[in-house]
């Protein structure tokens, strides 16, 4: 695990929909799906942003704000700064697995479907969105060989409602070993409430607000408030993002 | 089978488990993570420095690891006072049944200010009050002038005083002095019962690709492998000049560093960096290797380290 | 094929073919040394500093690398200012043809005794003379007081600059003060042409097997690897205060670190514990390094990378 | 190259005559013949020792001061330490080696004698003192399988005068390809003219007074007033104590 931040290239940039750029960079990050590096740019800011591909890095960037907006502004040939790869990713077990991804969430996972789909494990991925345009990452997912099902709250593809009433229906229909998750807060404790009805494994990516990424500044603690299946003063940076739950041996 | 040997320690008034101290600023910003530290086998444990008001700090990035050590400009991140004394009431009710002692600490910007945010936090009822007079990311208001000159923090150091109602202090003085021997004796002098040397010591790392300082605040303070020497000097030269107990504070990673502190002459050891180059669990890594150490020297008691070197 | 960037550097008066400088007190207590260095490609050397009388240093260990840096406690071993003119003047006979200037380093108990050294060490016409204020290793009498203090800093400078007869000075700071950017100012105004940044910090290296400082003299001065954050940010923050050139040192093992010291502010870069590192040739090195850096990023010349960073 | 001092146990001292001990030490120490360790005592000070023997670490000490008398005074199971190996030793070319010592310049040579005839090479020894109470190593000499001669300034045994005289004898009576020598200043200078003379390779271990031992304090710099052949600037610490100087090719 790397502390200091190292210059990368863009050696690729393209929009996969009007807010949303996949940003290719020079060489490979040894890492686990569901790790994250920290994205400086002198002068702008740094953030934590999930690998979405390994060979060579790749991020998936959602233009919400200034950091992400500047991100976008690259061009190929411009460098900026890594430090990572950062915490613990996920880790597959079992022969069938379940993604659901909500906004960016997609990002982490589509690393992961890449993983498990070159050991031939079944991958159904379902994502949620408010609408159609949010839905990310879905061709990739498809091209994997996934089974993707999809959600939105307007209507506009797939599932009219949430991603947590799709994910309840393919639990009960098929016998998952692991579901695993990346998206906000809301989503996850949700999901967390549904596996532990249904005492899936689960391994679930979660945000907080990250300032050293190095588990010192206590600023990404993800307290037991908010689930408290989490051991006491778990850090997101340094324990997860990622926390294991399991319930079958 | 030899026995285990013993490894508390008294601080002042305070008798930890063992000389492990958790520092400030490292994993102390809510009663969770004070509880984690505690529960990973602390002797004590320090909340992170508290002002008079929330403090959001520095931009990011905020840390970075260089190849011999850490720097930071977290910028003193703080919900003030007010705030902070719930969390440690908290954290008191944590920690009261491990028997974990719990050190709160503060900052502010005039001998005045210290003197009100050190009435306020004592309603928390802390088992020692740090003093940080020596945090460098923040400049003119806050820090530095109070630990560059000894009379400014004799200032500091009555002001706490008298409005601390009889908890333990322990001043927290920084390294980038030319005389940090007498500036302790000016705080104990003043009433300080412990000192906690050392804060950071000032540093830049420029990244010359982008031929930027990766910090945001440009600067900021070292600390880790590279401060070690540096503290271990200053903890030596504290021992000489008073008698009050010393909490050893810079670039402990191991039980034979906490050894080397405690050879220099501090009573007990602060404990921050590591826990990024060790992981969260560093403190009991560092409690079993000093154990080992004392074991194969022979010493039947940490109290028999105490002071050697000097 | 691109042309080799262009590392000549002013530093006030004197032209130096490329930025590198060997530091005070590394491998320069005698001529056959000081050429050595020369030959292997700096741009100028400094000899060790020389005081008032001959002083054989301290008994050993003098010396010991730790992890990450070196420790040492010489003494300021030197054979006294009368005997070093005779070394200088055979030292400049080797290093004119080579066109690498000389720069002398004096040392003394008193403002007034600075001015002795300074006007006997005059008579060698060196092309700099350094004023170290700032060593770590001898107590009391010599070295702190006045690095630590601007108004002793400053008299210390005025006493050199009257004897001195027109050659350049370049002062020498400490890192263990709270306000270097001030103490710079202060010698300054009170006439150094140049500041050198920065001398060793203190630093203590216990071994806890013996339960002994491994420094005869117990402490000692820090430098190599662990000090370069510190003097960058000491380098940067006095090139906030003042307008005259630096000679950046601390820590510079390759073209990259003497690249971030030029982005803080220096004008010039010393060398010292690299020789170690990298053995006797670590000038040679750190040049080639340097060129390879400004190439690679597009600068012509080394001048574009000074004080980028600030 | 070690900067750093290391503790070491004494696990066996005798004393070779009355003012000389062998001193074995744990462990090995990874080195070449003619390479050196600075010595620490806490306490008493820190002198440069020859390594005489490589596996384990052993030290020649002769007793001639406050702190070769405290080496002595070590017991069995006591701690030293222990900085290096420092510097560059001998390093063994052609098939005939004549090996030359004064005083505790047997030392290194011993562990360069033990190396050559490990390799089967002929190696002849000139050992010379004052008198033959300083004739240092020969049995380990002779056990080895090297031919040993000897020279006394007062005749107590072997050759009646200097050991440049034996030597002079033996390089007109044999084609060495090396000669290598460790011994006083004096010593020394007269064998760099003999070589120089027959043209002969010679690997010369020069003294000098050592501080630091890590290339930066000066202290051990070898002048070239004392031989010409030396380049500029040598320090016997760093890029000695053994200089090699090349005839033929
Ligand atoms: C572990 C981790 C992994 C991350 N991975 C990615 C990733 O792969 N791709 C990516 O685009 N972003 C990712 N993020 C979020 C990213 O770090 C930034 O927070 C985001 O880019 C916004 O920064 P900004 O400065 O552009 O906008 P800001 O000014 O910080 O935010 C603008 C607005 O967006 C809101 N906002 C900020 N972050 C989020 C969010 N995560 N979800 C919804 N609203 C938000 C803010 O509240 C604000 O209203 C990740 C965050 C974490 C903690
Ligand atoms: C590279 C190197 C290798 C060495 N290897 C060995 C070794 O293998 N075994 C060993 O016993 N010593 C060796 N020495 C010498 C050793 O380092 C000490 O100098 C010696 O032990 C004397 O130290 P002391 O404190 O006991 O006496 P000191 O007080 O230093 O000396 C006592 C007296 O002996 C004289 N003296 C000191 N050194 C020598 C010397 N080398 N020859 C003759 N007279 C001397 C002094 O001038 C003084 O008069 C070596 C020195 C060097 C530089
Ligand atoms: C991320 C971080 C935050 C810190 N915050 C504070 C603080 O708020 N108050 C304080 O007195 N010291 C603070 N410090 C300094 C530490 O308490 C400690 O004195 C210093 O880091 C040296 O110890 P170490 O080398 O073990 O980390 C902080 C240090 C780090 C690394
Ligand atoms: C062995 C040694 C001796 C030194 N002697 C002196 C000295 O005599 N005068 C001086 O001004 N600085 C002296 N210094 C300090 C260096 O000149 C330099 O300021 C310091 O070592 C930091 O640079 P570095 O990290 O490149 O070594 C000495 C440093 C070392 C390592
Ligand atoms: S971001 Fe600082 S502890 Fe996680
Ligand atoms: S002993 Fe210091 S340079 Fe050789």
């Amino acid at each position: 695990m790397g502390g200091k931040f190292e210059a990368r290239k863009v050696t690729a940039i393209s929009k996969i929909n009007p807010v949303t750029s996949w940003i290719r960079f020079d060489g490979d990050i040894y890492a686990q799906p569901g790790q994250f590096v920290m994205v400086w740019l002198p002068k702008i800011g740094e953030k934590p942003f999930s690998i979405a591909e390994l060979n060579p890095l790749g991020l998936l960037v959602v233009d919400v704000g200034p950091f992400s907006h500047a991100l976008q502004a690259l061009q190929v040939g411009d460098s900026l700064w890594v430090k990572g790869p950062l915490g613990q990713g996920f880790s597959i077990t079992g022969e069938r697995l379940l993604l659901v991804g909500g906004g960016y969430g997609s990002a982490p996972l589509l690393a992961l479907a890449k993983k498990a789909r070159a050991q031939n494990i079944t991958v159904d991925v379902c994502l949620g969105a408010r609408s159609e345009a949010g839905l990310l990452l879905s061709d990739a997912f498809l091209e994997l060989g996934c089974q993707v099902s999809y959600a939105t709250e307007d209507g506009s593809l797939g599932w009219h409602g949430l991603v947590t009433d799709i994910v309840e229906q393919k639990i009960q229909a098929i016998a998952y070993d692991l579901l695993c998750a990346c998206g906000p807060t809301g989503l996850l404790s949700a999901l967390s409430n549904i596996c532990k009805t249904h005492r899936l494994d689960n391994q679930l990516s979660w945000e907080a607000h990250m300032r050293c990424g190095m588990g010192l500044c206590g600023s990404c603690l993800v307290s037991q408030n908010i689930d408290e299946l989490l051991p006491v003063g778990w850090l997101a940076c340094y324990d997860g993002p990622v926390f294991y739950q399991k319930f079958r041996d | 089978m030899k026995h285990d040997p013993d490894i508390s320690v008294k601080l002042g008034r305070l008798s930890l488990k063992n000389p492990l101290v958790l520092a400030s600023g490292v994993m102390g910003t809510s009663p969770e993570l004070l509880h984690r530290v505690a529960l990973s086998g602390a002797g004590a444990v320090t909340a992170k420095s508290c002002g008079p008001t929330l403090r959001t700090g520095h931009p990011n990035p905020v840390m970075v690891a260089w190849e011999h050590g850490l720097l930071n400009a977290i910028g003193l991140t703080n919900p003030g006072v007010d705030d902070e004394v719930k969390l440690l009431m908290d954290a008191k009710q944590r920690l009261n049944p491990l028997n974990v002692p719990l050190i709160a600490s503060i900052f502010a910007g005039s001998a005045e200010e210290f003197g009100e945010v050190a009435s306020i936090v004592a309603e928390a009822e802390p088992d020692l009050v740090e003093v940080n007079i020596s945090c460098p990311n923040v400049h003119d208001d806050f820090g530095l002038p109070f630990a560059a000159d000894a009379k400014s923090a004799a200032a500091v150091t009555r002001a706490v005083k008298q409005k601390i109602g009889g908890i333990p202090i322990a001043v927290k003085l920084a390294p980038n002095v030319p005389d940090i021997g007498r500036i302790a004796k000016s705080v104990v002098d003043a009433g300080s019962d412990v000192i906690t040397a050392i804060n950071t010591m000032p540093g830049m790392v420029i990244d010359v690709d982008a031929a930027q300082p990766v910090l945001h605040n440009r600067s900021g303070g070292l600390s880790g492998p590279a401060l070690k020497p540096i503290a271990v000097r200053c903890v030596a030269e504290i021992a000489q000049f008073v008698d009050v107990p010393i909490i050893g504070t810079g670039g402990v990673l191991t039980g034979r560093d906490a050894a080397e502190m405690m050879m220099a002459g501090a009573t007990a050891v602060g404990v921050g960096s590591a826990l990024w180059y060790r992981g969260p669990d560093a403190i009991k890594l560092i409690k079993a290797e000093l154990q080992d150490f004392l074991r194969e020297n022979g010493y039947k008691s940490v109290c028999e380290i105490f002071r050697k070197a000097l």
